[in-house]
């Protein structure tokens, strides 16, 4: 059996209570999102600005949640701001593919994840402190708290995509 | 003390899944407001038929085919005399208390609803009375208006004439699922016929615990899930007023609702079987049959008396043991609520809460308990809700202040 | 012989129900069309849940939640791999075929159906197939075209492009539950899609008795239910194609079927969740779950070939023993058919057939079996069904020969 | 158990083989009502003729169904010709207590019927040859076949009120 010290890792406890990159930004320009995990109530609201570059070039974190749906949104922010929508695309489906191992057994979401190896797809994309939140896949539920932010991004760029 | 008392030790007996050890430490199972656990009398009535008398009922000539349509029927006959129903094919057999609710709203609303009728909900209702009605008020052009909750976690009936006003339908809980706030059904029902409105009543969470009484609850409707009343899973019930129910067009078109079908049409057979359509849950109402005997041997009375004693323990215990960090959302007196707390610890998320009592083996649910809109006016975004049954005892209740405290103290408040 | 045969003997060990002795004679059940048995596999892996890891799915976060939720979704896995589903998502758990059927009828009905618009049907049909679309034809003004059934019992195909010229719908069955007709699915499914008509197949009488590929079936839709092939009343399958589903409003309101719900409105969630509303049939699911890897591990293909020369054995035993007097429904050729016998006894009715059957611990049904058009086309009002599965064997079929004489003695015909 | 005899007694299948009043009545004058079984299937259709004193002058059956269904339907044609309305509702009470000592087990068709005292009730009722429908009741399923005919005629009575 897995033990709460695999879920909630320090720097996990330490992104829920001190959250980074939380807060709104104006719409427009910046563009918002919301994503809902209909088991729970969480939600996350994603505020992005992309630059003509198109890098992310700001992010912010509204909503309420769990210790895994909260830190893996702040973690999430840091990870992809400054990054090219590519890349901050690259990166979620990394960090989809580390939390998928279970995800089809937890039913709801039509992610079509299967439990490719991670190690041998990733081994370029560095997760950073992202991997801290490994530990979830032992705990089933979880998982779509973990991903939440994630998925939420991937809707905001394909809203942003459809947009222009 | 006199006054008799259940004996949660000789019950917890039948109910062998609580006897489990969790990593070493004893189940505390105080869920059972999602759904509760079965008693090995229902799941040996379910096996018996399984083993020896199962067959499609209704339509066969056979031995085993009679035995298991009179055990079908049987089990609308004991449903019938749990609720007081006047006459058992007011009992119809759905798939859940959700489609009980759904069965009202389309296949009622779409002959009686109009564009611009009011259909009257609470703040407190279940996502179940929600939904459906949302969803008819859409395709027919309804207004839906909400009765409010104080912060008590009460209905607020100051404005109830106004709003059921013209209104075509009130539905509401008889029990909230996440306040554990008990309504006054009856003035309820009362006030929808004064106003010329039906009245629907979501009674999921108050026929498990409480003795119920159609006649004196009022209700045209009721709705409730065998699966919280110790009964299986894949089977709920609809209860209806057998002349509402007569003048209703069928819903789901099939095998067993019909009177004749030719190309051109159909006739539809009276009830129950015109809202039965296909093979309806036959062993699961075995079950459930069973669930209601189990329920009335034990009498519902003093069900009711040890869930407000176990509730009142509850209370008192979680605000010593944990103290102001806690926050118990509902009314304050025991007596006015069902069994349902729903706890907030300071800033620690349901969420995290569930999973460290999960550690101590105590099983508890967080969310939203499917009533969003109640969880948006009391602003929370997620509740963890414990619930007891027959089966929970203050050793219950001790290890899930432990655990809490426990969980405070891993987020070190 | 070296072909592989099926080991009925050893399978009947598995089915308790089968070992019963009524009034000193072995129980011969020949009703498996209208539901067949269970074997212990599927009952304990009902129990286990029960016993072991019961809880409400999807919203615990607990030990037994999380058990029961993978459980409920291996079901899913499991039912989604049997019918070579890519996607277990595509599978939607229902109370039933029927419902199943309906789903698609109100949902995708509602959506795309205009006044005017054809919906194709054969004259073999079930009711389940039946009543939803003529329920949605009279809410939508839509007209149903009739596929004609040959003196053979065979789709009579001459006219179907012209039937389907400007259809929407054609919903049709993959095997008759009267005549045990096989009809050609991909080559149907094909016109239909040539002709811009989503397809339909009631998958009832097929699933359970042959192997089963949506993909090369081609079907949009099947619909198909759990107690017709070894597993528990109280659930059913729709399977759909992903992006006709997506595409879908939902067909109940209810918890677990959103993404979030306001006083203003709701959100639904995507599938199966947005179909799936209210607590859903969990142990049912594992019961069918089970159902399912027990077939998989017979052998679809070898359970086909059992039922032929089962079929073939007894069309020959019949009319050899009981004669003229004896008339056998549908096509003449065994493994064009599947192993549904619907008999008629010269002017003995089916009902007293079975009556008189039942005495000798024959279980047969007797009736129109749902498909009233198609009794009226062979100007019958009911037969007398008997019907195999992987547990009958000759000796079953030799018990049906001797009281199918009996019956005939006792009416001295 | 009962056995075969019990329910097929030698006058039910007289009946069944040779229907009484089977046939039609020209409508109108005659009213024409049809009845369903519908767990199998059986048919009733009852032509039913009154005159000026409300006694029932002619009655015809059709339909097709089982030897129950039949017989009772040919019996019942027997006992309610010449009758007055009256008088064929009260048979037809006294012929569905005969018949509902389990009739709220099996369902559907909303009959209230309960296992009242036959004797006592209807101690100056003569069923007749329909005492031998009597067996039936040991055999649930059936008894459904035995009152179709019944419940019919009730539907053609109630019908002819109201057209009156
Ligand atoms: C061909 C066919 N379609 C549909 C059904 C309906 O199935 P259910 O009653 O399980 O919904 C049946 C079984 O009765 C059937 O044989
Ligand atoms: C108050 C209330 N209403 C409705 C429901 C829905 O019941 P079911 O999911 O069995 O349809 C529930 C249970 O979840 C409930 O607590």
């Amino acid at each position: 059996m897995a033990g709460l010290e695999d879920l909630y890792r320090e720097i996990i406890l330490d992104h829920y209570r001190t959250p980074r990159n939380k807060g709104e930004l104006e719409t427009p320009p910046a563009h918002r999102t919301e994503g809902f995990n209909p088991l729970c109530g969480d939600e996350i609201v994603v505020y992005i600005d992309t630059d003509d570059n198109g890098l992310v070039s700001d992010i912010k974190i509204g909503g309420q949640g769990c210790s895994i749906s909260q830190s893996s949104a702040s973690m999430m922010s840091m990870a992809v701001k400054g990054k090219t929508v590519d890349e901050a695309r690259q990166i979620t489906s990394a960090f989809k593919r580390l939390m998928s191992i279970h995800e089809t057994n937890v039913g709801g979401d039509g992610s079509e994840a299967e439990a490719d190896d991670f190690d041998e797809i990733d081994a370029d994309i560095d997760l950073g402190d992202l991997e801290a939140l490994q530990g979830v896949v032992k705990f089933p539920t979880r998982i779509k708290c973990a991903t939440l932010a994630w998925n939420t991004l991937s809707q905001a760029f394909d809203e942003i995509a459809e947009d222009s | 003390m006199s006054t008799p008392t259940l004996d949660v030790a000789a019950i917890r007996k039948d109910f062998p899944i609580l006897s489990q050890v969790q990593d070493g430490k004893r189940l505390v199972f105080l869920d059972s407001a999602a759904s509760s656990q079965h008693p090995t009398q229902v799941l040996d009535a379910m096996n018996d038929i399984y083993l020896h008398s199962y067959a499609n009922v209704h339509r066969g000539v056979y031995q085993l085919a009679e035995r298991a349509t009179s055990a079908y029927e049987s089990a609308r006959d004991s449903v019938a005399r749990f609720i007081g129903a006047p006459d058992p094919n007011e009992v119809i057999f759905t798939k859940n208390a959700t489609e009980a609710i759904n069965l009202v709203a389309q296949s009622w609303g779409r002959q009686n609803l109009k564009p611009g009728d009011a259909i009257v909900l609470t703040l407190m209702e279940h996502h179940a009375n929600i939904v459906p009605w949302q969803m008819i008020a859409a395709e027919l052009d309804c207004e839906i208006r909400w009765v409010p909750v104080t912060d008590e976690g009460e209905l607020d009936l100051t404005d109830l004439d106004q709003l059921l006003d013209g209104a075509k339908v009130f539905a509401f809980t008889s029990m909230s699922n996440v306040l554990g706030t008990i309504n006054p059904v009856a003035r309820l029902t009362q006030a929808a016929r004064a106003a010329g409105a039906i009245s629907v009543v979501d009674a999921c969470q108050s026929v498990p615990h409480f003795s119920t009484d159609v006649a004196e609850l009022g209700a045209d409707f009721i709705a409730f899930s065998a699966h919280k009343m110790l009964g299986p899973s894949g089977i709920g019930v609809l209860w209806g007023k057998k002349d509402l129910l007569d003048a209703m067009p069928p819903f789901l078109g099939g095998g067993g609702m019909i009177l004749n079908v030719t190309t051109e049409g159909f006739t539809a057979d009276g009830v129950p079987g015109k809202f039965e359509a296909g093979t309806p849950p036959i062993v699961e109402a075995v079950g459930l049959g069973a669930a209601v005997d189990y329920l009335e041997n034990i009498g519902m009375d003093l069900i009711r008396q040890h869930e407000v004693e176990l509730t009142a323990y509850a209370m008192r215990t979680l605000t010593e043991r944990v103290g102001d960090d806690l926050l118990i959302m509902g009314p304050s007196e025991p007596a006015a609520r069902g069994g349902v707390l729903s706890l907030s610890l300071a800033d620690v998320h349901a969420h995290d809460v569930s999973q460290v009592l999960d550690e101590h083996a105590v099983c508890i649910r967080p969310g939203h308990h499917c009533a969003k809109p109640l969880m948006r006016r009391f602003d929370v975004n997620a509740t963890a809700r414990a619930s007891v049954y027959i089966y929970n005892d203050i050793d219950d209740i001790d290890a899930l202040a432990d655990a809490l405290v426990a969980a405070r103290d891993f987020f070190s408040l």
